[in-house]
Order: C-alpha cells, then structure tokens, then sequence
C-alpha cells in the first residue's frame, strides 16, 4: 500500500512536468512536436547517459553516500573506449568489457577507502574526481579522440557505431535502450534480493545492520563499484553517440544524476529511495530541457526555470508517507 | 540440569573504554535451562560484558569458553553462529524496514533461485510475533510503531535466531505491565526447552519472578551471585550500591492539596494529517495541583507519550476541542519554545534519540536549555555555562570523568539524569515525564524519585508517565489511566494497590492479550 | 604596424628590461593558458611546445586556470615569483587579467598575449585573430555561399558570459547584415560537442526549415551533425569555428564533409615561440600587435591546409 | 581538553603540507622561493576568496546542512558590484552594501526553503546554484564586466580598487587581510555565543535541540543567510582583485570550500566542525597548490597529487577524538 502510494508519487512530479509539456508544445502542421514519437525518444536518449549514473547513483544514495567521480569517470570512460578502439585497435567487445572493468575498479577502490579508511564518502570521491579527470587527460593526450570506423588500423569496428543508432524500425535510439534495461534490471534487482535488504538496511541504521550481522563493509564496496561500473557503461554510451572519446566530457554530471536521484524521492540521508523514482527523475528534467528548448527559451531563462522546478519536484516528495524498501 | 558444564563461562574478562575501565577480571557462567539475573547499578558494565559474550565488543582480556571450547568472536555474526542472541539495550531498527524485514534482516530466507522469499519471511513472523503476544502486521514499516512495540520487535527477532543463550538487556523498559506479562511467559517457555537466558533489569520485581541466579556487578566487577530465590531486594540493591539504599518509594508523595496547576478537560485533538499508529488523546480529563505528583498508567499505544506530547505542543498538528488550563489561564502550546516560556518542561520518552546529542559533551547537553537566558548581549558567559551544569551534575548525582565527556559515553542511568538536569535548570512549574527511570538504577531511581518529590515539595506539579506500576503507586499521589486515548479512571495511591492499577489499565485489553498469548 | 612599434618603444621605455642575454643564454617561458579542457587551447600549448623544441636555449612550463580568472592570476603570480624570462599568456577573460598581466610587465618580464588581448598597452605583444572578425567572416560566408538567396539559420554559442561567443555572435550578425537571412534559433552549447548535440536535437525539431547551423566552434558543429543525421534532415549545413588541424579537428570534419566549412582560428602558439626567440634570443623587437590570418576551409582547400598547419616547423 | 586537541588536529595536515613545500621549495639564489614572504602572502591571497566562503559553510555543514550555490553567489556578487560601480554609478558603499544584502538574501530564501519545508539542502541549493548563475549572466549581459577606476561616469571610485593592492608596507593583500579578520569574527562567535551553542545542537541532534526549546527552523535560516552573506562578500573581494564581474566565475568554488571545511575535520552530518579547523584546511590546499605550481607540476599530476592528499588529510581528521559542542 504504501509501496505503491510511494511509487505513485514518485512519478507524480514528472507527470506534471509531461503534461505541462503537452500544454506548451509548439505546432507543426497541426502536430504537438513534444509528443511527436522522435522527440519522445530524443528525450529519453538525452537523459540516458545521466540515468544510467543515476541508477548507480541510487544505490550509492540508498546506502547513505554519495559519489562525485561519476562524472569524471563517464569522461574517462569515454576516453577509453576510444583509445582502445582507435589506437590499440582493440575488439568492440574487449574494449568494452575492459573499460567495464575500469569502472568497477575505481569504484570499488573508492568503497575500500570509504568502507575501510572511514573517510567520508564525499570527500573520498570529490578526490576520485579529480583523479578520474586527470587520468582521462593524461591518458588521451589531452586531445579529444576522434573515433572514425572502418576495418583499416586505427579505424573502429562499424559495430561500435551502434550505439549511435536506433532499433526498432530507426525509432527507439540504442542508448535509451541500455538505459531502460539498466534501470529495469536495478529495478528488479532493489526488490528481490536479499542485497537489497542489506543496502536499505546499511542507510537507515548502520548499527543495527552491523549486529544483525549484515556484511557492512562488503556491501558498501559493493555498493560503489556497482556504480563506477556502470559509469564506465555511460562512458561507452557516450563515445558511441558522439564518435569521440573526450577527456573533459561529463563534467557536473554527477549532479545531475544525484538531483535526479533526490527528485525521485531518495533521502540523502540514506534508506530512502527506489529506482523507479530515480528514471522518474532523470525524465523530469530530460522533459523539462526539452520542451523548454523546442521553445526556443533563451539558456539563462531555462536554467532559472529548471532551478525552481527541481525544488517544487523535491518538494513533492516530502508530502511522501514513510518508504519501503 | 544445572550440574552439567555450563553453556557459557567467561573467565578473568576486563574492557575498558580509553579510560573507563568498563570491566574488571569477571567471571561468569550462563547453564542450559536457567535465567540468570545480571544486576548491578547504572554504568556497573552489564551491557558491556554481554556485548563482550554477543561478539558486538572485540580487544578485551580473558576467555570465553562456549561447551568447554574457547572462543573468540569476529563479530555478531559468529556468536550468533555459536548460538548466542542478544536483545540489547537500545533498540536497534532500520526504521525504514518492514518489521518482518528487521526480524530477518542478515539472515533472509530465500527462494530456490536465491531470490528474497517473502512469503516465508512474512508467515514466519507472524508465528514469531504471536508468540511474543503482540498484534501487529509484519509488513509495516517499524518506524511506525511504538517504542514498546519496537521493542517486543528486537524480542521476536532474538527468538527467530532460536539460539541456546539469549541475551535480554532490559527488554522490558519500554514495556508496560501487561506487554511483560506476555514476556515472561515466553521466557518461561524458553527455559523449559533448555536455553540458557541471561536476564538484564533494574526492576527488582521482576529478579524475583524470573531469575534462579543472580550476579551483580559494581564498577565492572562481579562483588555477589546469588540464589535468586532466596535473595531480597535490599540484598541486591545492597550489593549493587555498595551501602544500604534507604527503602526506593515513600519518600516520593508530594501534596495533593495545592492550587490548582494544571487542568485538562475533554482534550481531544483532531490531525491535520493523521500519522499512522499514533494515539491522540481523544477525551481526557485530568488535573494536577501545585506540588502534586499524578501518574498516567495504560497499555502499550494508550495515549501516555501523546497526552504529554500534546500538552508540550510538539504533538500531532491538529484542531484541539476541550480545554487545557494553566494557573488558570487557558493555553494551547504550538511548540516548546511556548510550552518552556508558560513553564511546562517535558522529558522525552527516548533519550538516545529525542534527548541527547550523543557526540557532545555532557556540559552542552545540560546547558542547552538555557544558554539563551545565562547569556549577555549573546555571549554566553563560560564560567556561568560551568557552573550551572557543575551545580546539576551534583545535585543529580551525575558520575562522570568530567563535563567534557560525550554524553554517549555515560551509561543509560547518567544520560537520562542529563536530559532531567537540563529540564531543571529552566525552573519549571509543570514538569512532563514520559517513563523517566527507563533504564534507570535502583540508586539513580531512588535519587530522581528524591528529587521529584524535592521539586513537588517547591510547588512544582508533576505529570509522569510511567510503565512500571510499583513507580505510579510508589511515587504518585494520583494515577489516572489512560485507554485508546481517553481517561478512564481515576485511582488515589493511598488506597489503590498495584493489582487494582493493572487491573483498571488492561480492562477489556486483558481478554484481548488473553487470546494472543 | 609603425604604430605599434612606436608604442611599444613608449612601453619599454616605462619598465626596465633585463639586458638582453641573447644566444648565450638559457631562458626559462612561463605559459598560462586558461584551460586545457576547450581543444583549442590544448592545441595552442602544443603548438608552442612543438615550436620551442626548435630553440635549444627554451624550456617551457605550462600552467593551466582551468576556466577559473583567479586561478589563472595566481599563477601569473607564482611564474613572477620563479622569475621566469618570458611570460606567454592565452587570457580566460582580458580584463581580469590585465593588471596581474601589467605587473609582470613592469617587473621586466616580456609578456606575449595570444587569442584574446588584455586592456591597455602593458604587454609585448598580442598575438592572435580577432573572435568579432571571424564571426563577420562566417556570416558573410552564409550570406554569400551558402544561402545567397537568404534563409533560416540557427545558432550554437559558446559559453554563455565568455567573450568569444559574445563576439562570434555579433560579428555573425554583422556579416549576415542586410541579406534576407533570419537567425531563427540559437542555444548554449558551452563549446561542448554532447551539449551542442543536445541542443540541437531539440532545436531543430523545434524550428522547422532550418538550412544552416553556424556553431561558435567546431565541437558544437559535430553535435549538430550527429542530431541533423538522427532527426534525417541531411540537407542541413553546418558551419563552425577553429578549425584545428588535428585528427579530432575540423577540418577535418570539413574534409569528411560533416561540416560545410570552418574559420581557422590560429592559436598563435608558434608566432609567440618565434616572437619570444626575437625577444630574448635575438634581441631585437616585436611589434605590438600581431594579427593572424583568419582561413575559411571547405572542401576544396580542407587537405590542403591541414597538411600546411602540421608541417611544424 | 578535547577541544585543545582537537584544534591542535586539524593544524596537523597544513603543517604537514608546510613542511613538506619548505622542503621541495625551488631555491633562487640561495633564496627559498616558497618562503619568500611575497610568495607566502600570494597564497594566502590566493585563498582569501574560498576561505571567506568556507567559514560560511563551516557554519552550514555544522547544522548538518550543505550550500552548493557559494561560487555561483559570488559570481553573481561580482558581477553585481561591478554593474552598480560601473553601469549605476553607485559609490563604493552603497554598492558594497547592496552587494552583501543581495547575498544575505539570497542565503536566506535557501534556508527559508530548507527550513520550513524541510527539502533537503543539498537540492535547494543545487537549484540555488543554477539559479544564481543565471542571474549572474543575465544581470551582465551575457558578458564579463570591466571594471575602471576615475571620476567620469561609467567608472568606479578609485577607492574600490584598494581590494586589489597589499597594505602595510605593500606587504600584506587586503583581500588576505579581509579573509583573517572574517575567520577571526567567526571564530570567536563560534566560541563564545549562544547561537553557537544552538548551531552545533541542531547538527548534534536536531530532535533534542527542537525539545530543548532551540529555536531550530530561526537558527537554520540565519545559518544560510551568512554563508550567503559571505558568498556575497568573496564576490565583492573578487571583483575587487579582478577589476571585473564575472558571470561564470566561482563555478566549483563550492566544493574547495566544502573541501576545506571537511579536511579540517568537520562532518558533513553536522555537530563537528571548527573554524580554526577549516582556515587551516583552506590554506593546506593553498600551499600544496602553490609549492606544485613553482615547481611547474604538470597540471593533470597536480590534479591527481591534490586528489590523493585530500582524501590523507581527511584521513587525519579520523584520527580525532569525539568533538565538543
Ligand atoms: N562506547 C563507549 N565508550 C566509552 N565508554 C563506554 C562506552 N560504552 C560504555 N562505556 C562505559 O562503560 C561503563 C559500563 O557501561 P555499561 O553500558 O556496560 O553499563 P550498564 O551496566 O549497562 O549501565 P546501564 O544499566 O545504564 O545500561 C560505563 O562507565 C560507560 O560509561
Ligand atoms: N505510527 C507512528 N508514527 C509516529 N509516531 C508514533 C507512531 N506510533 C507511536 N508513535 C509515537 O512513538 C512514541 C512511542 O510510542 P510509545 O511506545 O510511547 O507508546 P507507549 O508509551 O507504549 O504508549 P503511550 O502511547 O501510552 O505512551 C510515542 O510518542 C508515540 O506517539
Ligand atoms: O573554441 C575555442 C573556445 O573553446 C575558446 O574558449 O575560445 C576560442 C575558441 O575558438
Ligand atoms: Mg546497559
Ligand atoms: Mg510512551
């Protein structure tokens, strides 16, 4: 009951912002451009690099941390996909799967030092910020890289370029593909598993997850390598829609994906928070830049507009009854 | 049964806290089928040197040797492996979670696929939860529920463990007489099946009913084990204070014939937005007079905490029908900062969480209250600021290593001796106790009981909550009774026995509680 | 340029330059560039690193403000403090580097300013192309080669607050003065390619009938590409600024034919290595204002010039 | 007692870090560079404006709150000082005054938000940020603003530019100088008031501090005020320095100052926290910024050094006993 009240209103901020969008949609030919199926999957393209953060980020949030590198760690990503493609003319697949594991890496690291040092969170991966974003400069030359396909040396594999494409008869884009199963798997995920009880536990009260004899440490690793994981997957996502792995790409993203995550409902505070208020989140303000740009609202405007909205939609969620987890 | 080697015997263990030496070299020893009593005043290290025996405390000297072998917990995990649960002191819940959640939280049952399995989860607390006699639905949120019940929760989590040795630390506190009934016929049943329980309390009553032995500790050091059934509570306060405690109650009636302080009449409150499980007053009448000690008596989820809460004005937003009255002047108070300035002070149920910032330093605490009044032009005089929490320390009877200690380093006693200081020191002329001695030590009851009565002797009126019916008939000069949010009787101590108070509190409830247990 | 010499002349005469060590010497170069995180910039540095190879007698330390004005004038101050030769600067915003900029000036310290020029006269010599012209020339470009007969263009600005998009802007407006040529929509793309791409997938859904997207550099050009090829509207052109020639660059990009044109935006980093050989080197002047060319690539001259810039040298 | 060790704690990293630029100073003839008492007061310069903005937020990290907006503020106080000298012909007062209301304000409606309808600090301020940034632009005209000293119209009174020269014997920078007297103001008004005693209870335990009759919601939104009081006051100081109002300048201020905050051993979950403390990790980043620059660190290292030696220095602050109220 309340799970589902909760969920309810998760998603209500962002239907409002949907149907505000309906309302204020420019149009052509006697056609609403917002609700137009292209626009719809441009929106979620859009949003699908920061909700993919997002999703790890709920579960960084849910465990009453935060994680600032994730941004920096898209850019590094990116940077070393296109590396390994172009320069070390490595496979889709192995480049993918080692980038993969890079994000793991660095994530877990920061949980070792968070979990194990005490440290707090914050700062912890404020450092791994700068230190991802450093890595990506040195490690690209300090020059975007370029990602042109072909089979020839120095040339990406074409399949790689599908990240940039759409599926389903060129409608759905690949990467709001990604985005929905990513979400839909950490959906299904923070419901069934004892993990999660775990995580939800670690957030509303450490001590008592400690002497019920809830692995604290280990899920808290966990925990933040799930979400540099699948940073680094945003990164490949993004090399592949722009063709460019780019050192400086991402930054000030991490706040977007925590902003979306506080808007679906999480607590910073820890315990509080479901992946279905975090997608619902990250398409609010997906929705909102939108139709604010199909109307050609001038960038200052938008981002005064955005600023409240994001308040009124946090707003929301404290007329919440208590979550569940 | 009891010759057979011991389940547990710990030997030479001492831990000390930086400086605190919480327990000298003590022994101690818990066979199979036994409830033994640990006894021993605020701070004595009851709760360390089980923490030491539930793996929740590692670094101290000594050895535990469980059947014969000795052992050495990573952590709670392996004692409960072992076979050992504890119940501890403070009620440790993930408010978020479900309270079949909490139960099984460490331990989810899970489906072939290893997937949560909520069925199981949910009919096994059920059962668990019967057999603790209370009624309450496994899937909701423990945050909604009562600290009574929160506690009657950690109980059923500890049974699902069914461990050999089960640590109770003061489970009752929180419970008013019928819920404990409840508990002890569950502990009997435990004892029967051979478990070893050791049983933590300050309510000497209970030792009596429960315990075969009886350890008390002083200053981390075991000075007496009884045979609990020959043992008299002088004996055992005795050894625990180390002198004669002059007898606890008695000392404690204030005048009934004061002025008139506080008058309630059909107060009733209505939510703006009502909160799941709470239970607002709904019609209740009563009265203290300057001087007067009254007490309010009822089950679990009666009103008490929301009577005194609403009268503090940090209740539930809501319209008020009825009147409240102080000397005469009617008020309504929207918060505490109204409720201090008419003269109405309120000590919180829970210490931990509504009382105390733990990490703070025992002077902070004390003084918050009234840094505002000592200070000039906004500056807080630092010697005024000393002097005031030194007085309170002393008059309360605080032991401390000093006002600069955190107040999360003190035992349960000290702290909630803290939280009372503070609410002295505003001077007020209608003091609010919601179960103040939960927790508390017979000489640190005795002592707050002194002081009570001291402040009632000054005019002060006193409406105290309380959960232990041998404190409303020993203290008060009143009882009025609270059930589902109304006064239902009115009992005058001088006459009225324990028996008659419970009987009056449970009313109809005792047949309820009858079917569940 | 007499000018300029003149003036500079004036200049040298208020501080008092070390004697010049020429040939002998050894002589250390300070470069304070305003961040690493716009390609141009980054380029800029290797073009300096690249030309100074050349001179046996340099060696260079490069500082990076990361976009941040009080960075950047704090390292002017640390370079003033290691009493550093040679002073080159690629300012984040002129003015609040001014007077950071005068007082290694005044100290002695031979200051070249590159892309963007600090107040007053109190440097060496600004060395660079000027953001207003380029985007005259881009505006003229449209007006004249790609819609002669007018249409509808849409805009994707740098960084709004930083000069260049300012100027990019209203030099555009001044190059397409007078032709029936409408900016019908223009966006933030904060020099960015992914934001420039954002933008621009929803401005051109927005505003129909859009024929070119003229973005302040190169990066955002790519972004409205990949958003004109994924809303299907290949017909657009897109014109951009920089012009870098480096793989990633736009030329490029002009050359693969996924921009109409771009304006080489010289950096300048090897006329300041040369300026500073002169200065310290040869001992002799450098006159106060060095304007670069602007270049328009397209097609035809794309392989062409990018074979020239990166002949070094 | 544990007061005095406290502070002599969070001293331990700056003296650290001290020792170690003394020792890796780059010698001028025969001349330690980095003791050069120039070079000394550059730091510190260098530092006056994330100093300023850190003791506020020591005030907002100890009530266990967070304020994100600091550097758009200070942007946006920038660039007001400068329209109002400039473009309003304003005199050096009454700018300066407008400026600091303008903050205080700004600060307030945050802690308005925060407080009395309980959104969590992070959001309100996230959007606090974009807001003041936009405002910032749109109040410049989308340009950095010139500021010029002289008597004709559209300059400023010299008098302004004083925040740009060293007093004492051209030894001491007045921004510096602002910087110490702010600290010390802070300081004793941490020590000594009853408002402290009310800060450090809500971050302690916010419940208790309410019960205890602290006027909690008043105590919050005079907290944010200040720190928005102090972000106005850098703005005014950077302008001052710069001769400029810029629109995008102070973006990520925030997190130096959060950074300072932390490595002097405050916690972000509030009731710990001391001036002193955040001073000494102001000028700890201060210095190992200097020392690696005069010794021509390549900027991407220097990222990763600075990195690596926050997360240390806030290891340090592990190491402390409980703190006092
Ligand atoms: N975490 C801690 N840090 C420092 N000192 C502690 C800590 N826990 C307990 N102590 C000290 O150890 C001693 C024993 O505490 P303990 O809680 O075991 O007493 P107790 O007998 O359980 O008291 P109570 O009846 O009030 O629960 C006390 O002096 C207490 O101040
Ligand atoms: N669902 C709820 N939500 C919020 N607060 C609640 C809820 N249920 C109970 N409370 C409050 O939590 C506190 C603990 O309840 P408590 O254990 O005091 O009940 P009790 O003391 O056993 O019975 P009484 O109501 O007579 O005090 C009280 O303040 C009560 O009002
Ligand atoms: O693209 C460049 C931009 O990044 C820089 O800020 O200014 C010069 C431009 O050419
Ligand atoms: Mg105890
Ligand atoms: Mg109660």
């Amino acid at each position: 009951m309340t799970a589902w009240l909760f969920r309810f209103q998760s998603l209500f901020g962002l239907v409002l912002v949907f149907l505000a969008a309906v309302v204020f949609s420019p149009v052509r030919n006697g056609e609403l451009l917002f609700l137009d199926s292209g626009n719809l999957f441009n929106v979620v393209r859009a949003m699908s690099e920061i909700g993919i953060l997002a999703v790890g980020m709920t579960f960084v949030i849910l465990i009453g941390g935060i994680d600032l590198s994730v941004g920096s760690v898209l850019g590094l990503a990116s940077v070393g996909a296109a590396v390994l493609l172009v320069r070390q003319d490595f496979g889709v697949l192995p480049a993918v799967l080692a980038v993969l594991a890079a994000g793991l890496v660095f994530g877990l690291l920061q949980g070792v030092v968070t979990a194990k040092l005490g440290i707090q969170a914050f700062i912890v991966t404020l450092a791994g910020m700068q230190i991802a974003r450093a890595l990506a400069r040195i490690f690209s030359g300090g020059q975007g890289v370029e990602i042109a396909y072909g089979d020839a040396p120095g040339r990406a594999p074409t399949a790689f370029s599908l990240l940039g494409e759409r599926t389903f008869g060129g409608l759905v884009p690949v990467p709001a593909l990604i985005f929905a199963v990513v979400a839909g798997l950490a959906a299904v995920l923070l419901r069934v598993t004892a993990f999660s009880r775990h995580v939800y536990a670690i957030g509303g009260n450490e001590k008592a997850a400690r002497l019920s004899g809830v692995p604290v440490d280990r899920v808290k690793i966990l925990v933040f390598g799930l979400c540099g994981l699948l940073a680094g997957l945003a990164g490949i996502v993004h090399a592949g829609q722009l063709n460019y792995g780019g050192p400086n790409d991402g930054s000030m993203a991490e706040l977007d994906a925590i902003a979306a995550v506080v808007i679906g409902g999480a607590s910073l505070s820890g315990g509080r928070g479901t992946v279905v208020g975090t997608v619902a989140g990250a398409l609010l303000v997906g929705v909102l830049r939108n139709i604010l740009t199909l109307n050609n609202v001038d960038s200052n405007v938008q981002l005064l507009i955005i600023g409240l909205v994001i308040v009124a939609a946090a707003g929301l969620q404290r007329l919440r009854p208590a979550a569940v987890g | 049964m009891t010759d057979r080697a011991p389940l547990v015997a710990m030997t030479g263990i001492s831990k000390s806290y930086g400086g605190v030496r919480a327990i000298r070299d003590a022994e101690f020893t818990v066979r199979a089928g036994e409830v033994h009593a640990l006894l021993g005043e605020n701070g004595a290290g009851k709760s360390t040197l089980m923490k030491v025996l539930a793996g929740e405390v590692g670094g101290y000297r000594g050895e535990i040797r469980i059947d014969g072998e000795p052992v050495r917990f990573g952590g709670p995990a392996d004692a409960q492996r072992a076979g050992i649960s504890m119940i501890s002191q403070e009620l440790d819940l993930v408010p978020a979670l479900s309270v079949a959640e909490n139960i099984f939280l460490g331990r989810e049952p899970r489906t072939r696929l290893g997937t949560l399995d909520r069925r199981r989860m949910l009919t096994a607390a059920r059962e668990l939860l019967a057999r603790t006699g209370v009624d309450l639905e496994p899937k909701r949120p423990v945050e909604h529920l009562r600290t009574g019940e929160q506690q009657l929760v950690t109980i059923a989590k500890a049974l699902s463990l069914d461990a050999r040795v089960l640590i109770m630390d003061e489970p009752t506190s929180a419970l008013p007489p019928a819920e404990a009934e409840q508990l002890f016929r569950v502990i009997a049943e435990l004892r029967a099946s051979g478990a070893g329980i050791v049983y933590i309390s300050h309510r000497m009553a209970e030792i009596g009913r429960l315990a075969d032995r009886a350890t008390v500790l002083r200053n981390g050091r075991v000075v007496a084990e009884f045979d609990a059934r020959e043992m008299t509570a002088e004996q055992a306060s005795e050894a625990m204070v180390g002198r004669r405690v002059d007898q606890l109650y008695g000392t404690g009636h204030g005048r009934a014939d004061g002025l008139a302080l506080l008058e309630v009449e059909h107060l009733a409150v209505r939510p703006r937005r009502p909160v799941p499980g709470r239970r607002e007053p709904a019609g209740i009448s009563l009265r203290v007079a300057e001087g007067e000690i009254v007490g309010l008596a009822g089950l679990l989820g009666s009103g008490r905490t929301e009577l005194l809460e609403t009268l503090y004005g940090v209740g539930t937003p809501g319209r008020w029908t009825g009147r409240v009255r102080l000397h005469g002047k009617e008020i309504h108070p929207k918060g505490p900062r109204e409720a201090l300035r008419h003269g109405i002070a309120f000590v919180p149920e829970d210490r931990r969480t509504s009382g105390l910032a733990l990490e703070h330093s025992v002077l902070a605490n004390t003084v918050l209250s009234v840094v505002g009044r000592i200070a000039r032009f906004g500056v807080v005089p630092a010697a005024r600021e000393r002097r005031a929490a030194m007085s309170t320390a002393e008059r309360l009877g605080i032991t401390l290593s000093g006002l600069a200690a955190p107040a999360g380093s003190l035992s349960g006693g000290n702290q909630q001796k803290v939280v009372l200081g503070r609410n002295l020191l505003t001077e007020p002329a209608l003091l609010l106790l919601d179960d103040p001695t939960r927790g508390v030590d017979v000489g640190a009851k005795a002592e707050i009981y002194r002081l009570l009565a001291e402040i009632a002797a000054q005019g002060v009126g006193v409406l105290l909550a309380s959960s232990e019916l041998a404190e409303l008939t020993g203290v008060c000069d009143r009882v009025v009774v609270l059930r589902e949010g109304r006064s239902v009787r009115e009992l005058h101590t001088a006459e009225a026995g324990e028996a008659e108070l419970l009987a009056a509190s449970m009313g109809e409830a005792a047949t309820l509680s009858g079917e569940t247990g | 340029t007499t000018g300029c010499g003149t003036t500079s002349e004036n200049a040298d005469g208020k501080a008092e330059p070390k004697p010049c060590g020429g040939a002998g010497g050894k002589y250390t170069i300070g470069v304070s560039q305003a961040n690493v995180a716009e390609p141009y910039r980054e380029r800029m540095d290797a073009d300096i690193r690249q030309a100074a190879t050349a001179v046996p007698q340099f060696t260079v330390h490069f500082a990076d403000a990361q976009q941040d004005n009080s960075k950047q004038v704090e390292q002017v101050e640390n370079f003033i403090t290691q009493q550093v030769d040679l002073l080159i600067i690629s300012p984040n915003e002129a003015s609040p580097l001014t007077s950071v900029v005068k007082k290694a000036y005044e100290r002695g310290i031979p200051v070249l300013v590159l892309d963007r020029k600090v107040n007053g006269d109190a440097y060496t010599s600004f060395i660079g192309a000027d953001n207003f012209d380029i985007g005259r020339r881009a505006g003229e470009f449209v007006a004249q080669t790609l819609l002669p007969g007018g249409g509808r263009v849409a805009e994707l600005k740098g960084l709004a607050g930083s000069s260049p998009a300012k100027e990019r802007s209203d030099g555009f407006r001044l190059g397409i003065g007078g032709k029936a040529i409408e900016v019908v929509a223009s966006a933030d793309g904060d020099w960015l390619r992914d934001r420039g791409r954002q933008q621009a997938d929803a401005l051109l859904k927005g505003t129909p009938g859009v024929q070119v997207v003229y973005a302040h550099n190169d990066p955002m050009g790519e972004g409205a590409y990949l958003a004109a090829q994924d809303a299907g509207l290949s017909g657009i052109q897109i014109v951009g600024i920089d012009g870098l020639p480096i793989e990633a660059g736009g030329i490029k990009a002009v050359e693969a034919g996924r921009l109409a044109a771009t304006f080489v935006y010289p950096t300048g980093g090897k006329e300041a290595v040369d300026s500073a050989r002169k200065i310290l080197v040869d001992c002799q002047q450098v006159p106060k204002v060095q304007g670069l060319a602007i270049e328009r690539v397209t097609k035809d001259n794309a392989a062409e010039v990018y074979a020239r810039l990166n002949a070094g040298g």
